[in-house]
């Protein structure tokens, strides 16, 4: 990327330029600082006609998803291009609103593994988000143990006939279409399973949302009833899916460890601050109850070491041009912390940190209070963390079976 | 388990099979989702007063049948299993303010209806959300022959259904405890909805007018009765425990993952041996604590012990059932999440096991 | 107990006068107090002659083991005449000279196991303690899993050849005689192991000490080369000894996790004391460290709530007449504790913590450190952690074979 | 494992392949049972001087390489794997307070005869069993043109071998560094023989006269070099809990209980898993504050989290290893517990979890 810079460093100042221009005339300024709207399944279109016609915007030049080929509806730019893209969008609060399950995971699935037609067809829905994913993976009798599912597509030629049931369908109330991985051969474990690309509109899908102990309802059942599904919707060969969904699940993971720089430190000095006022502070302006007091600083200390260890590894694999095989780890240590803030808060906070709803709890503390729970869910899928301890011991340790 | 006399035995055995057979985990669910204004599950209340159980603690000729606090918190641990919704513990709690405290008016007015069940009774006394009776602010102030107390108590459980509110306040003689009658002018309820989908309310008292006859006794008597709430509490959670555990090794049990039933993985064969193992010391504090009172042998030290104790497994257990269960136990549909959300309650309840431990090294004196 | 005492109180009293009677002729008052020499491999005659007199004085009149049979060298005492005869020995500070492996695990079992000519033969000798047993279980091959012993007995008519390597046996290069399981039938595991008894001065028994981590020697390495062992030296049938060496080991594991309640107050106390001069008390009297004060306010609760459970399931087994299943957690908690209080001195005491041995440090520090290094085994001997948790994990929780 | 540069690679496979064949443990265990006089493996240290390790802090003009201090971590990291006894750290961190320090002469003095290993420098700083720098009790007072020093400083690493004294002490304006050479009148030791089997002892000095040029600077200074003190403790440690862990595992894909290969024991997968994550984590701190001290970034709190974290893995760490050992692991022929020997000592140097967190939060503001 430096290097980039250095040789071109010129035609980069023009598009500097021609990036502050077109944000100028086309991002609006009302919708500033409202980033947040993409946490909510409607995405940038919760924010109004606004945030519409500025998802289609940034959507149909591309930038979305900036460093995807330009062929296929991205925006076809180098990395250097790319980060000051970014660079300018953020000087200007300006945000991304291209999101969702079809960017995180589907789309650089699909671009390995599509094939052109497939590509042509769907990525440019995905790159301006004009129409939305969701995953068919887990079954009620399929959780950790992903690759016994039985959701079963039965060839008629030119097409599949799919009957089964798939469970913790992630916004699957809202999808458009649905990428799942189903069960065409029997005899066969994971030899058997084909990645299918199936339409939610197709008769005999229906969907049920799934009311969380948080309260919410992310995710759905799914069912299958006789659903046609053509063939040209198959993606790689059949019994090739397990390759193809290992491969997404990678991206899953990274995007459920994450959590940038800016989020970290918020984390540490919310606990911080909520503890200096909920505890009070002695006259060294120390958080006054001690044993609390060195366990916010324990926290607080894995929490960096876990986003030193986040950039460690992005490092040495950048180096080693591949993903190190010690990021295994960061989804455990992550996830984990996150829940020990969750629970730190709450005892700093006591009882007012257990609201559930109504009168005398701030918005912040009610969704604290369901963010402790929906956090719960993160140790358990994309690899629960026995799944990736047993991973640790079999891969890296070399620990063989255990059975 | 202890060594129960022969009482104590049927008592618990009577307690067990009515909590299953009728007050199941689907009980707290309708109770949940009906959410009825006196904040508890009237019937089932009304059953375990006929049975005799409001009145364990309480004086025969006040109506009770004084079987004491170790018979109590038996009953408490069964009940709490299936997460019943009952004010049992709290009314036993203010029941107890009056039987250890010096007004003989308020013994004969209270005592019999508390024992029958009649009315429920509760604990006011903290002002915050954390546990600190060291901090109380609302005031009693001498008028005429009675008194007039002001201030605000915080999460005040089973506010809704109680008709007699314990209140602690600081009068110019340092802390003393009050029986507050909650239909008395000026007496107010701001309902305050945690996870539980338990009773709780702040009370406000704007001058609330109260007899002479309301004075129960001095900090003294405020020690003796937040020893009994941290260890009633504490009897209350190694139910939750028990029994959330006893939920998942049944799971385990049934569960097939990788073709094998996730019992016979070992790594979770050693973390249910862990739990099994602390749970088994949690029952052995808890009891401790209850014989204890019945004793009243080293009371402060014996509760400071179970509460943290109890905390401290509780909390462990309510994570680890979760994570056991797997996707299934994040959804509403299933149950077993209710346990976290009435641990961490409870666990906040009458003194975190920071609290305690600060106040057990305090008593030993380092 | 009670009931018998109130039966025959008169009778009860006339034994008192006996006992005091009887003990002010033999305890010789130098003595007093010096009951640590039990500690010492040498046990009573590590005190000198009169040590020995006293050790032979006590044990002749079988007082050293007072509820076993009398026919076997015992003291024949019911519950309530021990009682006295313990009551007045601590009055006047005498203490009892009859202790090691004999005592411990290997009487209990002879008793129950033995023949009368093998009780005849040898008990006596254990309740005088002028024979001293050592324990022949561990091989190098067979730690936890010690059913796969190899050690082997071969049939040769009236006697046996005994071959192969014990180790971890206890005070090997001080015993007399050896109880061992050995293997007499290749084909069966467990079934194939029998309980043999063998005389130390047997030709081709030979010893080596095993230096530990703490620097003591407390076990040997034993060696059996051609050695004959008499038929009449085997207690049970051929086969049947898993059945009695597993019968041993509760009593071993009793002992493990023992510990009476002068000790346990002494554990805590110890660690307060040494904490608040090594680390300085506030004004109100607290430990200056806060994070240490609350760890070992933490540590103090733990042993109590570990010795009440001791006491819970000892009265629960007495009351349910049999041992409480729920005791195998009393090893595992026990050993943990006294291992977390080791740790915790250290942090305590910093680096005067870790004395080994020369200037600068107390006979107690140093014994404190060694104590540290030589508990590592507790978690690991008689049961490990590990065993023990699977023991729980099956046999108690019902959750069948792992494999 | 960072990114590192080409000479740095270099240097880590130097070090790497000369502790592995030149210095693996059973060096370490002829040394202990030897017991040599100097406190340290002299031959050893002779090669490592001669590999130009002991001037990797030091800067060229004084004989150093300069590469910094990332470099010297991964040496020490590498000879720590075995257990080489050699004073590498403690000499490295007394030529480090001669190049911060103000004093010329000093340098010229000393850098050139530590960077080629000549001689052996420590620091004499903590004056009791815990690291406690608000704590010095040691004086220099004025004399002439120098200073007399006088006080007692206990645990001193290395010292039986060192020719110079980096100490701590008050003068009239506040905590002053000076260097002291071993070799003066009133200096005397008192060997303190720990469970590492190294050199310690406390450091006794009676009325010891220093001139100007022993003064390095005050207590700015003092941080410093207790801040890299922590760090290069921390990259030690690393050494041992990565090494000790390697151990294990290839001890437990060895050993067969019940007919199975202890590795494949899930139980113990998911615990190695466990120790395999804490040691990637120790990993990142350790190698953060290396490379923040080489870029002056934040030291003070990179400092308190590696050691924090080194402390709190390897002590973990450490027991675990000998527990997965089993009995083997208790006796003395065996290895294993060397590491557990060295942890606690290490542990205990400058300062514990609990002083480091103490002091995370203080830099922090809370």
């Amino acid at each position: 990327m430096a290097t980039a810079a250095k040789e071109q460093p010129d035609a980069l100042e023009a598009f500097r330029s021609e990036v502050q221009d077109w944000l100028a005339a086309n991002f609006p300024a009302s919708l500033k600082g409202k980033g947040g709207a993409m946490t909510s399944p409607y995405g940038a279109d919760s924010a109004g006609p606004e945030g519409t016609a500025w998802r289609k915007a940034l959507g149909g030049k591309g930038w979305g998803t900036p460093t995807w080929p330009k062929a296929y509806g991205g925006g076809g730019l180098s990395k250097a291009h790319a980060a000051i893209l970014n660079q300018e969008m953020a000087r200007i609060g300006a945000w991304n609103p291209i999101g969702g399950m079809g960017i995180l995971m589907f789309g650089p699935t699909l671009l390995e593994y599509g094939s052109e037609e497939q590509k042509l067809r769907h990525m440019p829905a995905i790159c301006t988000a004009d129409i939305r994913w969701c995953q068919g993976y887990s079954e009620p009798g399929a959780g950790s143990d992903l690759a016994s599912l039985q959701t079963f597509a039965e060839d008629k030629g030119d097409h599949y006939i799919v009957n089964g049931q798939k469970t913790w369908t992630s916004g699957g109330q809202w999808a458009d279409w649905c990428f799942a991985l189903v069960r065409t051969d029997k005899s066969k474990k994971h030899e058997g399973i084909t990645f299918l690309l199936i339409d939610m509109k197709s008769p005999g899908v229906s969907v049920k949302p799934i009311q969380m102990i948080s309260g919410m309802s992310p995710f759905c059942e799914t069912f299958f009833d006789n659903v046609k599904v053509p063939k040209e919707n198959r993606v790689g060969e059949e019994g090739q899916g397990w390759t193809i969904g290992k491969r997404l699940l990678q991206h899953e993971r990274t995007n459920i460890s994450g959590g940038g720089g800016r989020m970290a430190a918020a984390m540490a000095q919310g606990l911080v601050a909520t503890a200096k006022e909920a505890l009070g502070t002695d006259a060294q302006g120390r958080i006054a109850d001690p044993e609390l007091r060195a366990r916010i600083a324990k926290f607080e200390m894995d929490w960096r070491t876990f986003l030193l260890t986040t950039q460690r590894i992005t490092q040495e694999s950048k180096a080693a041009g591949g993903v190190s095989e010690v990021s295994s780890i960061l989804k455990t240590v992550g996830t984990k912390l996150v829940q020990e803030r969750s629970e730190l808060l709450i005892e700093i906070t006591g009882l007012q940190g257990l609201g559930w709803e109504g009168e005398g709890f701030s918005d912040a503390e009610l969704a604290a209070t369901r963010g402790w729970l929906s956090g719960k869910a993160t140790t358990i899928y994309g690899g629960s963390t026995e799944i990736q301890n047993n991973v640790i011991a079999k891969r890296i340790l070399g620990m063989l079976d255990h059975q | 388990m202890a060594v129960l006399s022969e009482e104590q035995t049927m008592l618990r055995d009577m307690a067990r099979e009515w909590t299953t057979n009728e007050s199941p985990v689907t009980a707290f669910r309708k109770f949940r989702d009906l959410a009825p204004a006196c904040g508890y599950d009237a019937n089932a209340f009304k059953t375990m007063a006929e049975m005799g159980w409001a009145g364990i603690v309480i004086p025969e000729k006040f109506g009770g049948s004084d079987f004491g606090w170790l018979s109590l918190g038996l009953v408490l641990e069964e009940t709490a299993k299936t997460l019943t919704a009952s004010p049992l513990a709290s009314s036993a709690l203010a029941a107890s303010a009056l039987v250890l405290g010096s007004s003989d008016a308020a013994k004969a007015t209270w005592l019999p209806r508390l024992a029958s069940g009649e009315v429920v009774g509760t604990l006011a006394i903290d002002e915050g959300p954390r546990h600190n009776p060291a901090a109380i602010a609302t005031t009693a102030t001498k008028s005429g022959d009675g008194w007039t107390l002001s201030g605000t108590k915080a999460f005040v459980h089973e506010a809704h259904g109680a008709a007699l509110f314990i209140v602690a306040a600081q009068t110019p003689d340092g802390v003393g405890v009050f029986a507050v009658p909650a239909d008395l002018a000026g007496l107010g309820l701001a309902t305050r909805k945690l996870t539980d989908s338990r009773s709780h309310a702040n009370v406000t008292l704007a001058n609330v007018k109260v007899g002479a006859d309301a004075y129960l006794g001095g900090s003294d008597l405020l020690d003796r009765l937040l020893d009994r709430a941290r260890i009633v509490t504490a009897a209350e959670m190694l139910g939750l425990a028990e029994h959330s555990f006893g939920v998942t090794l049944d799971y385990l049990k049934q569960r097939v993952q990788f073709g094998q039933i996730l019992a016979t993985f070992q790594a979770l064969q050693h973390r249910m041996a862990e739990l099994f193992t602390r749970i088994e010391l949690m029952r052995t504090d808890v009891e401790a604590a209850l014989a204890a009172l019945d004793s009243s042998t080293d009371v402060p030290a014996m509760a400071s012990l179970a509460k943290a104790t109890a905390n401290d497994t509780l909390h462990l257990v309510s994570r680890e059932v979760i994570q056991l269960h797997g996707g299934i136990g994040m959804t509403d549909e299933y149950f077993i999440a209710f346990y976290i959300k009435r641990a961490r309650v409870l666990e906040n309840a009458w003194g975190s096991s920071t609290f305690h431990r600060d106040r057990y090294a305090s008593l030993a004196g380092y």
